[in-house]
């Protein structure tokens, strides 16, 4: 079964019409890099799958649900699929520790003694088993972003969603979530989809890389085609050579 | 001028203005508890944005926001009996600024929720909480962190309004220091001096206490 | 409560009127005053900040009233006659002023500390980047908060009829007494009052949702 | 509302609770006055509506007072706060289409305080001078000094020890009301002196809701009693034997 | 004569020492780049320069004037000292035209079409003669910080300080603003002192590279030394060898 699938999914703000007819099959265990340039419809398409944001149009299935479905239950979905945002968005009144059980006791009601084992041993993968007790405003971006990635590893999602994790941090922060995000994209047990600008992740760990212009898909290659081949659409190279600059 | 002074603030003048202070403190307090109650509801009613009920809320809200305390006062105190109630004057006083602060600390809280970072309740969202849960664990407890300076702040007008209400005769401060330079036109000066300092430090200690929530949160 | 407006019309129209006007009078200066202090609050020099710091803590936490019945009763006595309006008025005035002071630098506060940076390192002067950057932009900020002062000066304008301002709540009162038909002569009041401070106060909503 | 009020027999209510319930002034010396030392009324309404109250409830019967202003009396006797004004409230035909007034417990006239050496001596300089009269908001003196002095500018205060003030810090030239309480005002204020006479005649009455006739009666039996047992006049004394020019009989005039 | 001289300079932030005995010379012409990791002192040090923030004690002499002597004018400094900010600093109340004019008016008191002319001569320079009437909210983030590179020139300053220019921008905007700066560093007559992460323009004009970390200068050598030598201090290593994933 496919993790996600997008039917001739249409989405708009308004009148102002943000993905056009998009289709799109992601497989369980892929790891798929979405770039483009800014305001092209990623983060638009990123917060539809896990219903951030609705669609007017089409069908959109992820695990085996289809989010268009009004019978659906939104949040039995976002509890396989976690997500994590360019600016955090950890719990400014929590502590880090609390950030990570708040919703495994809520949401899966996990018992009290499971949920702090569980959710050590996600700060412990992120490098961050000393920082629990702190208050997320005590964390440079780099730990709060990798804060950020335990807080949903700890759901334990089937599937993940990284809109732009490394764009908010100073620049000798960035490998350090690098790193956990590629350990988390080479277990075979987990989907990901990744907004990201960082294409030396993406070469090392990326199975597809789809180009986004004007709210559609113009680009949806393999990871060599993409950086080896070059990529068909105009936009798209242009795109790549300023950034790779 | 010192003469004046001396006997103006006389054991029984200063009995007088300090119960008149009791009762000033006494109408605020009972008023801030039960408008914070009503008024925090009253907000969440109408961020929450329950179809039409919100919108009747919020239409009630705002013919009270808008409406001078002295009217509310007048209602309260001369139209409750018209549905067979007849409140004293205290309880009517009390009753009159419940019902206005409650409205004004419903804008407070809705705004204050709306204050903060969207991306608070996006984050308990995709970690799988519930709108309920969201707002019950993360945002309603950020916002009342930024909310405390314009609540503290609405409680200082509420101390202040209080003196309106001498206009249905509640025996408060200003009430009865009117009474007392009534009775000797000399003690006009030192009665002003009197009620301008009560009010400025009970007012003002609220206003130290803002100051110091606001430097705590930032 | 009709024929409350059939029988007293002109007398409430004439209350509306000295309403609006000590309101918009009060509006005017306490702008005027506000932002004065307000700047004063801001300037780097620490003397000038207590004196705006003292002004404004006096002012904002002593009842109006209390300062209109000072300018009513006790000015007239010992330094010049005064009638009600005026001195209700400058209480107004006085009491918004200090409010204002506040709005207007928290405006200040709520532009980006770079607009004043970027045009400090520009070469402009404290004095002239406040007056040709900070300011215009903080006043765009400024106009919602404004606008509520208004609607509040128009509701604290009431305090008129302790002195006998003779505006919408003293004719109110009078109204009351000799009609003695208090609800339906008050509800006339409240009514008058609603028309102009509704839409203030929904179009100040509007123009907040629009800024943000 | 006042139809719950219209059906409810306040004279039994009050003859079960014992109590009767009093709107008097407090702000007016002589009539009703709020003493500073101990909080409570004083003046010759006060003492007149105790008595009052033991004679039509017997000698356990209590009487319990509200404050009123001239403006706020009137509401609240219909709306049932309290069961009886007796508030220095003249009886006049517009306020009889509201409420029923007993006997006339006390006749006084409307007049002019001014202070000392004013170019103001009677109703007629103050119309020629177009002076500014002060008053209270729901006293009918303000409508009467419209009447005789149409000249005359009216400012109204919420109650007296407003105008006093007002007086005194040069707001008007004049305060008018009726006589007996200006005296009160002048006793209090040496520099300002009661002028010009009576011109109006006002007979204070104590107003009951219109629906309450056994309760009125009971009343004005009551006052005939008083009258008669010289309570009356012992209560009065006591209030108006050392006011200088002041008129007893007048006063004392059915 | 030397363009900057800081002689044992301490900076203070309430009890937070935040430049311990800073020590630089900076020729006029020279193209120095500050690099360090995040909290360093970079910033507090650049803007020192042009009296954003006061030093406690020690000198700092900016062309030839001393900013610690009260009797300096700051403001006349400031005529000579131009800065170009991470998030741009745009007047928001004021086109792009009026940007770019406002101070030479009101500071130099420069002729009203000597001013335009000389305006439109930068925006020409920067590429965007097109966009004077433009207000700056209507503008791309690279757009904008080619605008404030411009307003900074059209005051004709002898020196130009840039903080992190470039690190607010998306990615493909990035190449047009660093190509204006290499310019700008390449004009002898100019000199610039840049805070920047992007090690391709500190490697393509930059004279000397300074290294920053905890307060201190750590590291001050010429590029070549720099980037072929491997810096002696090994913090200033750990730290290349991160931001050169
Ligand atoms: N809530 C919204 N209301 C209206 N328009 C929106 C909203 N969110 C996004 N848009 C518009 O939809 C388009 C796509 O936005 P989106 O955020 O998905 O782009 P993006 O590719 O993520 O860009 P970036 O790289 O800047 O994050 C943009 O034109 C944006 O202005
Ligand atoms: N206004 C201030 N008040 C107090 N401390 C400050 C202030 N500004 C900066 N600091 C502190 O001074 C130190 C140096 O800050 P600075 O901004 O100069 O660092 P930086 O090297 O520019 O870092 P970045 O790369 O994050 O911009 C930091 O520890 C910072 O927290
Ligand atoms: N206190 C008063 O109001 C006295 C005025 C007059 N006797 C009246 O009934 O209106
Ligand atoms: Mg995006
Ligand atoms: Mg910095």
């Amino acid at each position: 079964m496919s993790m996600i699938e997008f039917h001739n999914v249409e989405k708009y703000y308004g009148d102002f019409h943000a993905l056009h007819n998009i289709n799109l099959t992601i497989e369980a265990g892929e790891t798929v890099v979405l770039i483009g340039p800014s305001g092209s419809g990623k983060s638009t398409l990123i917060r539809s799958i896990n219903g951030l944001e609705q669609i007017r149009e089409g069908q959109l299935i992820v695990n085996g649900q289809d989010l268009a479905d009004p019978k659906t239950d939104i949040n039995r979905i976002r509890k396989n699929v976690g997500m994590v945002f360019q600016h955090f968005n950890l719990y400014a009144n929590k502590s880090v520790l609390e950030n990570i059980m708040l919703a495994p006791r809520i949401v899966l009601h996990r018992k009290e003694d499971e949920n702090k084992k569980i959710a050590m041993e996600m700060l412990d993968r992120v490098g961050l088993a000393d920082q629990a007790t702190k208050m997320p405003a005590q964390l440079s971006g780099g730990q709060k972003q990798r804060i950020a990635i335990a807080r949903s590893l700890a759901m334990r999602p089937k599937c993940l969603l990284f809109d732009e994790p490394t764009s908010a941090l100073d620049p000798e922060m960035v490998d350090d979530v690098l790193n956990i995000m590629k350990t988390i994209a080479r277990d075979s047990s987990m989907t990901s989809l990744v907004v990201t600008h960082e294409m030396g992740f993406a070469r090392e760990v990326a199975n597809r890389v789809i180009f986004m212009a004007d709210g559609r898909i113009v680009e949806d290659d393999s990871k060599d085609k993409f950086f080896n081949g070059e990529p068909t659409n105009e936009r798209a190279r242009q795109f790549l050579s300023k950034i790779l600059h | 001028m010192l003469n004046n002074f001396i006997a103006a603030y006389s054991p029984d003048n200063l009995r007088y203005l300090f119960g008149g202070l009791g009762i000033t403190l006494l109408v605020s307090v009972a008023s801030i508890i039960g408008s914070f109650i009503i008024g925090a509801i009253l907000g969440i009613v109408r961020y929450v944005k329950f179809k039409y009920f919100s919108a009747v809320v919020g239409f009630i809200i705002d013919v009270i926001r808008n409406l001078p305390l002295i009217l509310i006062l007048f209602f309260i105190y001369f139209g409750l009996p018209n549905i067979g109630v007849k409140p004293e004057v205290i309880p009517a006083a009390i009753f009159a600024m419940t019902i206005f602060e409650s409205a004004m600390l419903a804008e407070i809280v809705r705004s204050g929720i709306q204050a903060v970072d969207p991306g608070q309740m996006e984050g308990a969202r995709a970690n799988g909480l519930t709108y309920w849960q969201g707002l019950w664990h993360i945002v309603l407890p950020q916002a009342l962190v930024k909310m405390i300076p314009a609540i503290v702040s609405q409680f200082i007008s509420l101390v202040k309004d209080t003196s309106l209400a001498t206009i249905i005769l509640l025996p408060e401060m200003l009430y009865r220091s009117q009474i007392i330079y009534g009775q000797n036109t000399n003690y006009i000066i030192p009665m002003f001096v009197a009620i301008a300092v009560l009010y400025f430090i009970v007012c003002y200690a609220l206003s130290v206490l803002a100051h110091y929530l606001e430097k705590r949160q930032a | 409560m009709i024929h409350i407006f059939q029988d007293y019309g002109g007398t409430l129209l004439y209350g509306l009127g000295q309403t609006l006007l000590c309101s918009i009078i009060a509006l005017i200066c306490s702008l005027i005053i506000g932002t004065f202090f307000a700047l004063l609050e801001e300037s780097p020099n620490k003397f000038a900040r207590g004196i705006a710091r003292i002004y404004i803590e006096i002012f904002r936490n002593i009842p109006l009233l209390v300062i209109t019945m000072f300018f009513y009763v006790v000015i007239p006595l010992y330094v010049m006659k005064m009638n009600g309006f005026t001195a209700g008025t400058i209480g107004l005035t006085l009491y918004t002023s200090a409010f204002i002071a506040e709005t207007v630098r928290s405006g200040i506060r709520s532009v980006d500390p770079g607009q004043m940076e970027g045009a400090r390192s520009n070469g402009l002067t404290f004095w002239q980047a406040m007056r040709y950057i900070v300011l215009p932009q903080a006043f765009r900020y400024v106009i919602p908060p404004l606008g509520n002062q208004f609607v509040n000066l128009v509701k604290n304008s009431s305090t008129l009829a302790f002195v006998g301002g003779f505006d919408l709540m003293y004719q109110g009162n009078a109204i009351a007494s000799s009609s003695l038909e208090t609800m339906a002569a008050y509800s006339a009041v409240g009514v008058l009052y609603l028309i102009v401070t509704m839409p203030i106060s929904y179009y100040m909503r509007y123009l907040e949702k629009r800024l943000a | 509302g006042s139809q719950s009020l219209a059906s409810r027999n306040v004279l039994k209510v009050d003859q079960q609770s014992k109590t009767i319930t009093w709107g008097v002034k407090a702000d007016t010396r002589l009539f009703g006055l709020l003493d500073t030392k101990d909080g409570k009324i004083k003046g010759f309404e006060v003492d007149l509506a105790r008595a009052l109250t033991k004679q039509m409830l017997g000698s356990k019967g209590k009487a319990k007072f509200i404050q009123v202003t001239s403006s706020t009396r009137m509401p609240m006797l219909k709306n049932g706060n309290i069961d009886a004004i007796i508030a220095t409230m003249t009886n006049t035909p517009e306020r009889r289409k509201q409420v029923s007034f007993s006997k006339t417990y006390f006749y006084a006239g409307q007049s002019l305080l001014v202070k000392k050496g004013s170019s103001i001596k009677n109703v007629k300089d103050l119309n020629q001078q177009k002076g500014t009269v002060l008053g209270v908001v729901g006293s009918d003196s303000v409508q009467n000094v419209a009447k005789v002095a149409p000249n005359a500018k009216v400012l109204q205060l919420t109650d007296y020890a407003q105008a006093m003030t007002a007086l005194k810090s040069v707001q008007g030239q004049a305060l008018t009301t009726d006589n007996g309480i200006l005296y009160g005002m002048s006793v209090q204020n040496p520099d300002y002196v009661v002028t010009g006479g009576t011109f109006v005649a006002e007979p204070y009455g104590i107003a009951v809701d219109k629906a309450q006739t056994p309760f009125l009666k009971k009343l004005n039996q009551a006052l005939t009693e008083l009258r008669a047992n010289g309570q009356y006049r012992k209560i009065l004394h006591k209030w108006f034997h050392n006011v200088k020019g002041f008129d007893y009989e007048e006063a004392a005039k059915e």
